[in-house]
């Protein structure tokens, strides 16, 4: 829906829009096929930075809210009303206008591009999700394995973080967030697999599509001959993601109880903000991923089955994100259950435990695929 | 080994007096220069207690109450009744150490070592006396690194130099601080630091 | 689940399959914990919108039954932290006040003043909030009025009057015992009762508003 | 610490292969004054070979407020106010250590319903002080929740306080002689109410948190403290109980009514790791609430009518000459108060021999060679409070 080369390059009729006028002034045979690739990439652009913002404000809202509540106390409830649902717009006007301190020492280029480095790693995460099928920014034939790819990304700002900022705290959680990262590709990486392998496909788009059976609810969780499969693969996934997004209990790179706030301890302002921006937005593409590959994506009874349409995307966009936001609720949960793990057993669970596991379950799930596909009249 | 009789609301006190006499029989047999000092009032106050404390105030006599004590003639040797106490008494603890400073004109400080058992359940104070001018005692840490950081605040708070303590450094003044401000005849700084303290 | 104190004394056995176990069951039993309690009532309340109540004994700042008081400086001399100063004139049996400032900076609210309180007029009340703008601004006075009231005024007048009528009385008495013929002044207590009155009209005017 | 250059082809006994041609420096890091878990400003200087820790070493007085010189400055009675503010987590112990070496000084005894009173409130304390202790903890080791939960009960406690003596930290309510206040009406049934209320959390307090298998990774075998190092350094109360050691004051030395009470001395036992752990010291003071909540009940059972304060002690004390050490059980080890009385209305020496100042001068012992993640658990279990240790 959003930018269609081969109809976006047609010379586009005068029809009195001021900024078509513009164009066909500009260009009066149709706009060259790079204006047409930068106009679109700032589309998306601006549409992922938009949503992004949104799901990010609301999550901290949410953060704080769900903490709240489960602390017998209500969390933020002044601004704006009801429940203090403004809270995160009046926190984010006043992380922008709070001084932009660099400190003294820092290395000033390091320290000034990391943030940009985190926020944009997290940002390109979002070209890959199916939101609905009209609705994908590029369906990535390798989706799964781009946005894995994509993910580790965002050690590099963080240690970059770490090291710019000339504290020893700082430096102690990037050296944390680098060997935690590093170890946690392997399981989240070997846990994305049994889906893959059931669906064939890294498109993460073809995942979406095949579990559109039983009236939208054929998930493949909910797979009768995979669900033995799917749901632990599933938990070691959640675990590994939970890994890969800093979450509690894996949050060592910024710890607050040890390394005061670890990478970010020197950042303020709107630099710190995109950290904060980045946490919930991988949060979200975790979960996300997590909803289209283990829970249906979009497909829900009754919107699964609704004529294509701006309609039907819209309710697959809200089927989705509703989804994806239930797993960012389930890590926030955990967030306000769980102590924190020790960074030698943050490798220990990753090597010795979620690899194995997860090698178990990607050998488990190929060869029920291998006999499942030996016997074709079996499958339901 | 049952517990302590209690005595007063305070805990025991006969077992402590008697631990008292005990240690000091030990002590002396043993060699060491100590003399008991037991309170020559009673545990609990009589009646009208105040004017018979005032009368013998003024004759002159020292009637007091409180916990028995041993003191050590000869500070040189408190090292080794550490260490006898340790070993032969099974004084396990040191609970305390510390000084008193009576009155600016004194000529002596007390040094205060307050011992505990944990299998006779026997608390112990040993005195021993240190003179202002030649202000320093042998450290017991060897004996009882418990002892460490008491010794270190007693040592800036009273100007006493425990000899041999592994780690002399002031422990909650700061380090270049003047004066030792426990003792009775400190003065308080006029400034520190350009803070001022009046 | 925790039932009762039994307690295995002899450490457990790491186990592969029983460590993985143990976290996915004690994190489930956690967060079943966690999550009842997410649909559980608030314990807090909003602060400036809703207050607790305080307790009848609560030790907040102080509140001073002026008339009461007879500026004797027991409860300063109780105080630990020397944070209370008072300062009256005495008409006779009167009490012209200057002050009675606590000093919340130092105050430490252990409610040692109250109890040596000859007249029982000094109290610990039941405010807490002890926000202000300025430091200064915590030297509190707790005198609600200064000077003299004007039932203070007649009463400091009668008594002089009083007085001086007995002097006069007196006076007159000697003078008839002297036998004498010297004739008094019968001006001299309203002169006096006159000064009071200028007195009290300057402290008057110097009154700062009350603190509470 | 910088590693002597090592000599080319020669391994040093000890020495890993890779130093040979790595030459690393180990880092030093200031935790504190103002860090997350140092419990206040303590500031501990850590030498850390990455994560692990090689030496630590603890700097104090950053909260030295001068209580024992301002004991020899002000009266008997003025001083206790003070001995509030050492520990303020577990002030109404405080109070009554003070209390009860005065109390020795003058010779006197209180009524019965005074000493019940008084063991009432100092083992609500006690349980208020390990609350505090449990949910900071939790919070050391990342557990945010169970801080919040503990906090709840606190409150309730505080409330409790409140209600008898005004106060809800600095409460200054036992007094030499007795007490300042006897119970308001109801207090009593609001006490028994707080002990039903606190019966139904405690086992999620455990399920929560010390049962959850992350704390137990990180607190078991974690900082162990052997018996006779607990011993020679002079460790005393849940410290020394983590140990192994069998000692309470209550019960060997006992003061107030403790002789009249059944409890039982929880000692640690090693339960998910060895004895003498961090976990084991936790573990203590989880159990230790519930022995005090059943002391607590024993109170309520026993508590007789009458004066709570001896008649004879007015507001200025003038204890006879002499001196008098009291060691009491403070929620964090043997808090003792040694006082020298020269007869007149001011002391001649208040001494403080705070639990947590003796326990802390081991740590920084038993720090090297743990993770940095592992000072902050050691620094926790100690469960030291500053004003205390610098007094």
């Amino acid at each position: 829906m959003l930018t269609d080369p081969v109809t976006a390059a047609a010379p586009a009729p005068p029809q009195g829009n001021l900024w078509t006028d513009l164009m066909h002034g500009v260009f009066p045979d149709g706009m060259p096929w790079w204006m047409v690739a930068v106009l679109g990439a700032a589309v998306a652009f601006a549409a992922v930075m938009l949503f992004v913002t949104v799901i990010a404000m609301f999550s901290i809202w949410l953060e704080r809210k769900v903490a709240g509540h489960i602390q017998v106390r209500l969390g933020p409830m002044r601004v704006g009303g009801w429940h203090g649902w403004a809270q995160s717009v009046a926190d984010g006007v006043k992380l922008l206008l709070k001084e932009d301190v660099v400190v003294t020492g820092a290395d000033r280029l390091l320290f000034k591009l990391a943030p940009a480095l985190v926020l944009g790693t997290a940002l390109a995460m979002f070209v890959a999700l199916p939101f609905a099928p009209g609705l994908q920014i590029a369906d990535v034939d390798l989706g799964v394995f781009f946005l894995i790819s994509i993910s580790s990304i965002t050690t590099i700002g963080v240690i970059m973080a770490g090291w710019g900022s000339n504290n020893k705290w700082s430096v102690y959680g990037a050296m944390r967030e680098a060997a935690q990262v590093a170890s946690y590709e392997i399981p989240l990486g070997l846990s994305l697999m049994p889906p893959v392998i059931y669906y064939g496909s890294l498109s993460l788009r073809t995942a979406t599509d095949m579990q559109a059976g039983w009236l939208g609810l054929h998930w493949y969780v909910f797979d009768p001959l995979h669900f033995w499969i799917a749901i632990p693969s599933f938990v070691l996934f959640f675990v590994a993601a939970l890994a890969e997004t800093k979450r509690a209990p894996f949050d060592l790179a910024e710890s607050e109880s040890e390394l005061v706030a670890g990478f970010h301890t020197e950042y303020s302002g709107i630099r710190f903000s995109f950290f904060f921006l980045e946490e919930y937005a991988a949060m979200f593409v975790m979960s996300a991923v997590g909803a289209a590959l283990w829970f249906g994506g979009w497909n829900f009874p009754g919107v699964t089955q609704m004529p294509e349409g701006a309609l039907r995307d819209f309710l697959c966009v809200v089927v989705f994100t509703v989804k994806s936001m239930l797993l960012v609720f389930v890590m926030m949960w955990v967030r306000w259950t769980l102590p924190r793990i020790r960074i030698d057993q943050v490798m220990t669970l990753g090597y010795k435990y979620l690899t194995p596991l997860s090698l178990i379950l990607v050998f488990a799930a190929a060869v029920l695929e291998y006999f499942l596909a030996l016997a074709p009249s079996v499958l339901p | 080994m049952p517990a302590l009789q209690r005595d007063t609301g305070w805990g025991p006190m006969q077992a402590y007096f008697e631990a008292a006499r005990a240690a000091h029989a030990a002590l002396s047999q043993a060699g060491f220069p100590v003399e008991l000092h037991q309170p020559n009032l009673p545990v609990f106050a009589a009646e009208g207690e105040a004017k018979e404390l005032a009368a013998a105030h003024k004759e002159g006599k020292h009637l007091w109450r409180g916990d028995a004590y041993v003191q050590l003639a000869d500070r040189g040797r408190i090292v080794g009744l550490c260490r006898f106490l340790r070993d032969q008494l099974a004084y396990q603890q040191i609970i305390d150490v510390t000084a008193v400073d009576h009155a600016a004109e004194d000529k002596e400080l007390w040094g205060m070592y307050a011992f505990l058992s944990l299998t006779t359940k026997l608390r112990l104070s040993v005195k021993t006396m240190i003179p202002k001018d030649d202000c320093r005692i042998d450290s017991i840490v060897p004996v009882y690194p418990g002892a460490n950081w008491h010794e270190r605040e007693t040592a800036e708070f009273y100007g006493i130099t425990y000899t041999g303590h592994p780690d002399p450094r002031h422990m909650l003044l700061p380090d270049d601080w003047v004066g030792n401000p426990l003792r009775k005849d400190y003065k308080f700084p006029e400034e520190y630091h350009g803070i001022s303290c009046v | 689940m925790m039932t009762d104190l039994s307690i295995p004394t002899a450490p457990r056995k790491r186990r592969y399959w029983g460590n993985v176990w143990d976290a996915v069951k004690s994190t489930a039993i956690g967060m079943g914990i966690t999550f009842k309690y997410l649909w559980s009532k608030s314990v807090t309340v909003q602060y400036p919108d809703e207050k607790l109540p305080t307790d009848e004994r609560y030790r907040g700042i102080h509140y001073l039954e002026e008339d009461l008081c007879i500026c004797c400086d027991a409860c300063a001399k109780a105080c630990p932290i020397d944070c209370i100063e008072m300062e009256a004139t005495r008409h006779g049996k009167e009490l012209e006040w200057h002050k009675f400032t606590l000093d919340y900076q130092k105050c430490m609210f252990c409610e040692l003043c109250v109890y040596p309180c000859p007249k029982d007029c000094i109290h610990m009340g039941k405010e807490y909030a002890l926000v202000v703008e300025d430091r200064g601004q915590l030297v509190m006075d707790l005198l609600s009025w200064k000077g003299l009231t004007e039932d203070q005024k007649v009463r400091i007048a009668e008594a002089e009057a009083k007085k001086a009528a007995k002097a006069a009385a007196q006076a007159a008495a000697q003078a008839a015992a002297k036998g004498g013929g010297a004739k008094m002044d019968a001006g001299g207590g309203g002169g006096g009762g006159g000064g009071g009155d200028s007195a009290a009209g300057a402290s008057d005017a110097a009154e700062t508003e009350p603190t509470h | 610490m910088e590693r002597a250059a090592p000599s080319p082809g020669l391994l040093q006994p000890g020495q890993r292969e890779i130093e040979l041609d790595v030459r690393t420096q180990d880092v030093e890091i200031n935790m504190g004054p103002q860090h997350p878990s140092t419990h206040g400003v303590l500031r501990v200087l850590i030498r850390a070979d990455g994560e692990i820790v090689t030496a630590a070493q603890s700097h104090l007085g950053y909260l030295h407020r001068c209580a024992e010189k301002i004991g020899e400055n002000v009266d008997w009675l003025q001083y206790l106010p003070y001995t509030d503010r050492y520990d303020y987590l577990a002030a109404m112990n405080n109070n009554l250590g003070y209390s009860l070496a005065v109390e020795k000084l003058l010779g006197i005894e209180v009524p019965p319903r005074g000493q019940y009173l008084r063991t009432l409130i100092v083992e609500l304390n006690r349980i208020a002080s390990h609350l505090i202790a449990f949910g900071t903890y939790g919070l050391d080791i990342g557990a945010f929740t169970p801080f919040f939960y503990a906090f709840r009960e606190r409150e309730l406690l505080l409330d409790i306080f409140e209600k008898i003596c005004g106060a809800r930290l600095t409460y200054s309510f036992i007094r030499p002689g007795g007490v300042f206040n006897d119970a308001p009406p109801g207090w009593l049934q609001h006490v028994e109410d707080f002990c039903r209320q606190f019966e139904k959390k405690w086992p999620e307090y455990w399920d929560l948190l010390v049962e959850n298998k992350i704390f137990i990774e990180r607190t078991a075998n974690v900082g162990i403290i052997p018996r006779d190092l607990a011993i020679a350094w002079g460790c005393t109360g849940p410290m020394l109980r983590g140990s192994g050691v069998d000692w309470d004051l209550r019960r060997d030395q006992p003061y107030l009514v403790y002789d009249r009470l059944e409890f039982k001395v929880i000692t640690g036992v090693g339960y998910r790791g060895t004895v003498g752990d961090c976990f084991d010291r936790n573990y203590v003071r989880m159990l230790e609430m519930v022995e005090s909540l059943k002391m607590v009940r024993q109170c309520l059972d026993q508590m007789p009518e009458g004066e709570v304060s001896h008649p004879d002690v007015g507001l200025i004390i003038r204890p006879a000459p002499g001196e008098a050490y009291v060691g009491i059980e403070n929620p964090r080890g043997e808090l003792g108060h040694y006082v020298v009385s020269d007869g007149s209305k001011i002391a001649r020496r208040v001494r403080v021999r705070a639990p947590s100042f003796c326990n802390l001068s081991l740590v920084e012992h038993i720090m090297p060679g743990t993770m940095l993640a592992d000072a902050v658990a050691i620094i926790g279990a100690t469960d030291i409070v500053i004003g205390e240790t610098d007094r």
